[in-house]
């Protein structure tokens, strides 16, 4: 694994501790008053963002790190603090970043303790930088708890009337699933200390233990619930509509970007690898639930009145999507589901900026009362009814062409599959269209607030409606990133 | 030969003093059984070669302890002149209680099984008063003070708690 | 030369990105002259390149829109005599259409909209004309649908507007759906999309495959060109304005269906049974909607229902073999039908934006050029003699007979038919319009002249269009034919037939108008019978489609989120939480201050380890 | 030699079963003091015997010891006892159960 850029600045260490230095910088700042936290916030944000554009930048599609940070933590125990950054890293780091700038955007007007909120977004993003860059167990698990509790003060404390029981529900969902990894990362490492002597929580180490398949099923099995509940696979989804719909337009952002992403990305770094047979034996049952999640979530979308929920279940099927395509298991349903994943991030925080405008606008988020919003907000409806489209797969914008490519990758594998996900889209059709004609056609509800976009709002809408149309029309760039990466995971994963 | 009819003899008064005085409903009758069944005890430790300690147990147990509990008794007047005390308990709280006991005993005669104590048993003994207080405030003096700050300590315990409400009262408010 | 073919897709985009980001903050007419500057230069543009398109095309790929591991999907352009043909059809029609849109929308105030979505509409229109590859062209075939959608509920203050946009929009997504699966399936087998290389690797194939994927196209097909099983939504897209109804459901995205069927013919050809359903398909759709542009009220329904039925003449021509024909009758239908609607829009404006004809009648007094304009269109779309209709519909009735068999013969027989039917409906639409005295009580509201200019080409390409393929019986070299190379649709048929054929069309035709002269000279009020209400309602599709797939739908969507999502993931949730706390109550219970209770509690504890292990060491 | 050590242990045991017993069933608040002073007496026995079986004092000191601890064991439980009559004017031990969960 040699390290192309050879420079000894621990850049990637740099990039991880940056959000958490600034939040600390907002508690200290903010604490005397909460605006200025909001602008140490959005600097902080902005630096991270520009450290992960100059890495994407740099990244040569090469095979192997673009940057690696190898030092020892705790010795006796064989933990050490292993960072690697590869296209595959670099694009969600990217992507991770640029969200958090619109999270603190979206949420500027907070004014319920302005301070410890945007400290707990920049922990947030810490987190979720961390779990993308660890390629110790450990390291890695460190970071996906630590992940948890910032969002669960975010949904408990600056949520709506149901926020406790949505932020404990949550918690205690993605919890018991990754006390399932821990059991597993231990007795691995136990494992692989027996069979080599070598008692080590490294990545690359780990892989080479011989398991028997039974044990290889369980660990297997143990590492996915963790990823399963937090991609909200389909039985496992219940926590999500009502993190989404509980928590504040920030959180949801966060939430719909970042977190849904790790778990699919634990699922590609770790899951897979570590365990490739077992992995290729559960791949029917994954692509059964992602088929089943994907027309399930639409159709209780259909059925959803709050359009929060409506956008938190439509995530689910889009994921289910994603999930299909890692189950097709080549090259280009791999690629094709890390790009729905990138495209469905920004889609959806772009519904989720635009429902929080609504709400501010018209006070309620119930598609019955809403309507006409058309006549009275053109530009912000103008940027609602893109995210739409590009949210049910309209061609040209960002879903479409992930989607396409898992359909290609999943069709040459199992056509059957490929065959009721074409179907599916139909359905995410469906229901979408059902949101847009409850908020922006029809009879217009008189929303208490005509003010259109505030420059402020116009600033996080226009990067997202010119990303949503640049991922669709020329996805190219992500795609070159994401090709060495995913064909030297799928060669360790062991091809069919 | 007399010594062991005697033990026998005074075991059996001791066990049937205790029987009685724990159905007594009247506590003043179960305290008066309790003294009886010390003095066999008293006899008991004397066979077995306890003088003093056999005056002791006389002197302090029934002698103080006893007399203490019938104060008690006499000054909180609950014997069930009172209608309100329910029936002694009747079968139903005894049944395990006998329970106990067979396992108790079955516990220690498996206990004794397992590492039979040599069999020619309890030899007649006699150790006199001066060994006793020799041995005790040579070797266990110290045990001998710090019974006394125990005692001392019991007192000053018993007369707080026992201060009446009246007088806690104004001591506060003075206080 | 690639710029001009560049600029024939660019304009349109340019022009509807502008208007679209920047046009309300420009003045008044600006937005307008964007729009129909852009369409216009693109009509310029495709006849100024139009030298390119000559013998087997011209090839350009920009930039490679999706690369990964062996899919590949470029942005190119593919301008071959079919795409020459058609994209000069759709940049004209819809650059008359501007310039009339441009009056027609003249007081809008939502105006820059409607021109950015018209826009972008041409602009996907010609990436379905241009593509290369079967995912471009499934680009601008979605592209199409939202801009319809965006198009038909553009009067989005009556939710049934908006709610016939979304109809539109679901439908033709179903279609769209078939059409992603025969993509997919093309791709798997052959490893490229591009549809020339299909078409060339296509021989390989086994018959069942090729009619399963040509089945799957015919759907895909079936639901933009609203043929029978997804014809529900042309009916009701009647609610956008005018000029959209013109350009979308006359002249360019109806016909897209059949575009792609004619692109994809090669492969399409090979199997004899998908031919036989295209055809069958075809025939059924034109009687459908002939029978029921019989019974229908409103001015555009009726020649909504008789663009489906000509379009099921196309879908007739290209199950028959003949791609000329397909494309011949596809143009001079543009033109004609494009006519027809641009003239019911100043009829309706005439009659004061009433739109139902039985409140309608002498409007020849109001507006004599309006009516000679619309019956000229009609006389078209009837199949008068030595009109365009006329020509183009007889060429496909004569290769149907060409054919000889019974089967094609039976279908000669329902086109002459549905023609008939056709000349009917036609007359019964001019009588009941123009005949006797206006029976509405609006006033005129007169058509400004900008509406008016741009039906005079189109009134000439109608009458005149005949003339691109005339047959040889009239001495006419059958130039399409010639020029889309397939010399080998030119029929050569003995003269006694040629004859028999052109008296039987003539002879339909003038019986049409007789039925409707006798039946609506004179308006009198009728009850609507029985079966005029059933045509009135297209057969009652709509309630079929209601009962087989919506309200299963719902009742499944209920049952999922009440049932399962409610009930199961809920309830086992709750269920486990509510069980927690209740132990947590009982075993509380055991902690209730009795002391005698935790003595024996204690004793009870003893005892049992006790008795535990004695019985151990006794046993 | 007076008795076998094993009588004089059963002895106590029985002894200490009847406290026990005591402690357990009586409702009473100084029937059930009376009940220890039954167990410790009993403890006392074996505590003598011992030492008489094993021929040296230290046993004896030790049930001095215990009489001592018991007198003050007495008095402290007696003053409760006076100090819980007067707060509940019953010396039921049902009554006193405010230290339940």
């Amino acid at each position: 694994m040699t390290a192309i850029m050879a420079t000894d600045f621990p850049l990637l260490s740099l990039l991880l501790f940056t959000p958490l230095a600034g939040a600390l910088m907002c508690l200290v700042i903010g604490a005397a008053n909460g605006t200025n936290a909001r602008w140490v916030a959005l600097i902080t944000a902005g630096i991270v963002f520009v450290l992960s554009l100059v890495l994407c930048l740099l990244q040569t599609p090469a095979a192997g790190w673009l940057l690696y940070e190898d030092y020892s933590w705790i010795e006796n125990f064989g933990i050490r603090y292993t960072l690697g950054l590869d296209g595959l890293s670099s694009v969600l780091i990217l992507l991770t970043a640029f969200l958090q700038v619109l999270a603190v955007l979206v949420s500027w007007r907070q004014n319920h303790a302005p301070a410890i909120f945007f400290a707990l977004l920049l922990i947030l993003e810490t987190a979720a930088i961390g779990v993308l860059l660890a390629l110790d167990l450990i390291l890695f698990y460190l970071f996906w708890e630590l992940m948890l509790i910032p969002m669960f003060f975010l949904i408990g404390v600056w949520g709506y009337k149901r926020r406790f029981y949505a932020a404990v529900k949550f918690f205690l969902f993605t919890l018991i699933g990754s006390l399932c990894l821990l059991l597993a990362v231990i007795s691995l490492y136990l494992l692989h200390g027996e069979q080599t002597g070598v008692y080590t929580f490294a990545l690359e180490a780990l892989k080479q233990t011989e398991l028997s398949g039974t044990q290889e099923l369980i660990f297997f099995l143990c590492f996915m619930a963790a990823f399963v509940v937090k991609v909200p696979l389909f039985p496992f989804h219940s926590w999500l509509p009502d993190a989404h719909a509980e928590g504040p337009a920030a959180g949801s952002v966060d939430l719909a970007g970042l977190l849904l992403k790790t778990g699919v990305y634990g699922m590609i770094r770790f899951a897979f690898p570590l365990f490739p047979v077992a992995a290729q034996k559960t791949m029917p049952i994954l692509a059964v639930l992602a088929l089943v999640g994907l027309f399930y979530a639409a159709w209780v979308a259909f059925q959803q009145i709050d359009i929060k929920r409506i956008v938190a279940y439509s995530s689910i099927s889009h994921m289910g999507f994603v999930i299909l395509g890692l189950a097709a298991w080549n090259q280009t349903a791999w690629e094709g589901s890390v790009l729905l994943m990138v495209n469905h991030a920004v889609t959806t925080a772009g519904l989720f900026a635009v429902v929080a405008m609504i709400e501010q606008r018209t006070g309620t988020r119930a598609l019955d009362q809403l309507g006409g919003m058309w006549k009275s907000h053109p530009n912000m409806s103008a940027f609602f009814l893109l995210f739409c489209m590009a949210s049910l797969g309209l061609p040209g914008l960002a879903n479409f062409a992930g989607e396409i490519l898992i359909l290609i990758g999943v069709f040459t594998v199992k056509p059957l599959w490929a065959i009721i996900a074409v179907v599916g889209i139909l359905f995410s059709a469906v229901y979408t269209l059902r949101l847009v004609q409850g908020t922006l056609w029809g009879s217009s509800c008189e929303p208490h607030d005509k003010q259109d976009l505030v420059p402020r709002e116009w600033l996080v809408l226009i990067p997202l409606a010119v990303l949503v149309v640049l991922l669709g029309c020329y996805p190219q760039p992500v795609l070159e990133l994401l090709r060495e990466p995913v064909s030297s995971l799928l060669m360790s994963g062991g091809l069919p | 030969m007399i010594a062991t009819l005697m033990f026998y003899l005074l075991g059996a008064v001791a066990l049937g003093a205790t029987v009685m005085a724990i159905i007594q409903r009247n506590p003043v009758y179960s305290v008066i059984y309790l003294v009886k069944s010390i003095f066999s005890l008293a006899l008991i430790f004397y066979l077995l070669g306890a003088p003093m300690i056999a005056a002791l147990q006389i002197i302090v147990y029934a002698g103080a302890i006893m007399v203490l509990f019938l104060f008690v008794i006499m000054m909180l007047e609950v014997t069930p002149t009172n209608a309100a005390t329910r029936t002694a308990p009747g079968w139903f709280h005894w049944g395990p209680v006998l329970l106990l006991a067979l396992t108790l005993v079955a516990l220690t005669l498996m206990l004794i099984g397992l590492d039979p104590v040599s069999s020619e048993g309890v030899p007649r003994w006699h150790a006199s008063p001066r060994d006793f207080g020799y041995t005790l405030f040579k070797e266990y003096a110290l045990a001998v003070k710090i019974i006394s700050f125990q005692l001392s300590f019991a007192a000053v315990g018993a007369f707080h708690v026992g201060m009446t409400e009246r007088r806690r009262a104004r001591q506060e408010d003075a206080s | 030369m690639d710029i001009l073919l560049i600029l024939i897709l660019l304009l349109p985009l340019a022009g509807g990105v502008i208007n679209a980001c920047f046009g309300s903050r420009m003045p008044q007419p600006v937005p307008v002259f964007i729009a129909c500057g852009a369409v216009i230069g693109s009509f310029l543009a495709c006849l100024g390149s139009l030298t390119l398109a000559a013998g087997d095309g011209y090839r350009l790929v920009l930039f490679t829109w999706l690369k990964s591991g062996n899919f590949q999907a470029d942005i190119g352009l593919l301008y071959d005599p079919l795409a020459a043909i058609m994209t000069l059809m759709v940049t004209g029609v819809a650059s008359l259409i501007h310039l009339y849109a441009a009056g027609y929308m003249e007081d809008e105030p939502d105006q820059v909209r409607f021109f950015a979505l018209l826009n972008l509409f041409v602009f996907a229109m010609l990436t379905i004309v241009l593509a290369d590859n079967l995912l471009l062209l499934f680009l601008g075939w979605e592209g199409v649908g939202f801009c319809s959608y965006g198009l038909i509920g553009f009067w989005y203050r009556k939710t049934e507007n908006a709610d016939a946009g979304r109809k539109a929009f679901i439908v033709t997504r179903i279609g769209d759906l078939f059409f992603a699966v025969a993509l997919l399936w093309l791709f798997a087998l052959f490893g490229t999309i591009s549809i020339e290389g299909i078409n060339a690797q296509v021989s390989g194939l086994e018959v069942t495959t090729v009619t399963m994927i040509s089945l799957l196209l015919l759907f895909g097909a079936c639901g933009k060109s609203a043929q029978v099983p997804l014809m529900s939504w042309l009916a009701d897209a009647m609610a956008g304005p005018t000029p959209v109804s013109a350009l979308i459901h006359a002249a360019t995205m109806v016909t897209a269906g059949v575009y792609l069927l004619c692109r994809m013919f090669p492969l399409v050809s090979l199997s004899s049974t998908a031919m036989a359903a295209i055809a069958l398909v075809g025939i059924v759709t034109a009687l459908y909607a002939a029978t029921c542009a019989l019974a229908q009220n409103e001015i555009k329904r009726v020649l909504a229902y008789s663009t489906m039925s000509q379009v099921g003449y196309m879908f007739l021509a290209v199950g028959l073999g003949s791609v000329s024909a397909a494309m011949f009758h596809l143009l001079t239908h543009a033109f004609f039908k494009a006519l027809l609607f641009m003239t019911a829009g100043c009829l309706i404006n005439l009659a004061g934006h009433e739109n139902d004809i039985r409140r309608m009648g002498g409007m020849r007094q109001r507006s004599p050029l309006v009516f000679w304009l619309f019956l000229a269109g009609l006389l078209c779309l009837a199949g008068a003699p030595l009109t365009s209709g006329f020509f183009s519909k007889d060429l496909i009735l004569a290769t149907a007979f060409a054919h000889g068999d019974p089967f094609h013969l039976g279908l000669y027989g329902l086109g002459v038919m549905v023609a008939g039917l056709t000349s009917f409906y036609c007359f019964r639409l001019a009588y009941l319009v123009f005949a006797g005295d206006f029976r509405g009580d609006e006033l005129p509201h007169e058509p400004s002249a900008l509406m008016l200019w741009p039906l005079y080409p189109l009134a000439i390409l109608g009458l005149t269009a005949g003339l691109l393929n005339l047959p040889h019986l009239f001495s006419g070299g059958s130039w399409l034919s010639g020029w889309l190379g397939r010399t080998q649709d030119v029929l050569h048929l003995s003269i006694s037939i040629e004859y028999l054929l052109i008296g039987t069309a003539i002879a339909v035709f003038v019986l049409g108008w007789l039925l409707a002269a006798l039946r609506y000279r004179k308006y009198s009020e009728r009850q609507p019978s029985l079966v005029g209400e059933f045509l009135l309602n297209g057969w009652r599709v709509d309630d079929l489609f209601d009962l087989l797939l919506v309200r299963p739908f719902k009742k499944i969507g209920r049952f999922c989120s009440q049932g399962v999502e409610a009930g199961l993931i809920e309830g086992v949730l709750n269920g486990a939480a509510r069980g927690c706390t209740d132990l947590g109550m009982r075993l509380r219970g055991l902690a209730d201050g009795k002391v005698s209770a935790y003595l024996q509690g204690l004793v009870w504890g003893f005892v049992l380890i006790v008795g535990w292990f004695l019985l151990r060491a006794l046993v | 030699m007076i008795v076998p050590m094993e009588h004089l242990l059963i002895l106590a045991t029985l002894l200490f079963a009847l406290g026990l017993g005591c402690v357990l069933v009586r409702r009473n608040l100084i029937m059930i003091l009376i009940g220890v002073e039954i167990m410790i007496n009993s403890a006392g026995l074996v505590l003598v015997g011992a030492s008489a079986f094993w021929q040296q004092v230290d046993g004896q000191i030790m049930v001095l010891i215990l009489m001592a601890i018991t007198a003050a064991e007495v008095a402290i439980g007696l003053a409760l006892v006076v100090y819980l009559h007067q707060q509940k004017k019953s010396i039921d031990v049902g009554i006193f159960d405010e230290m339940r969960g």
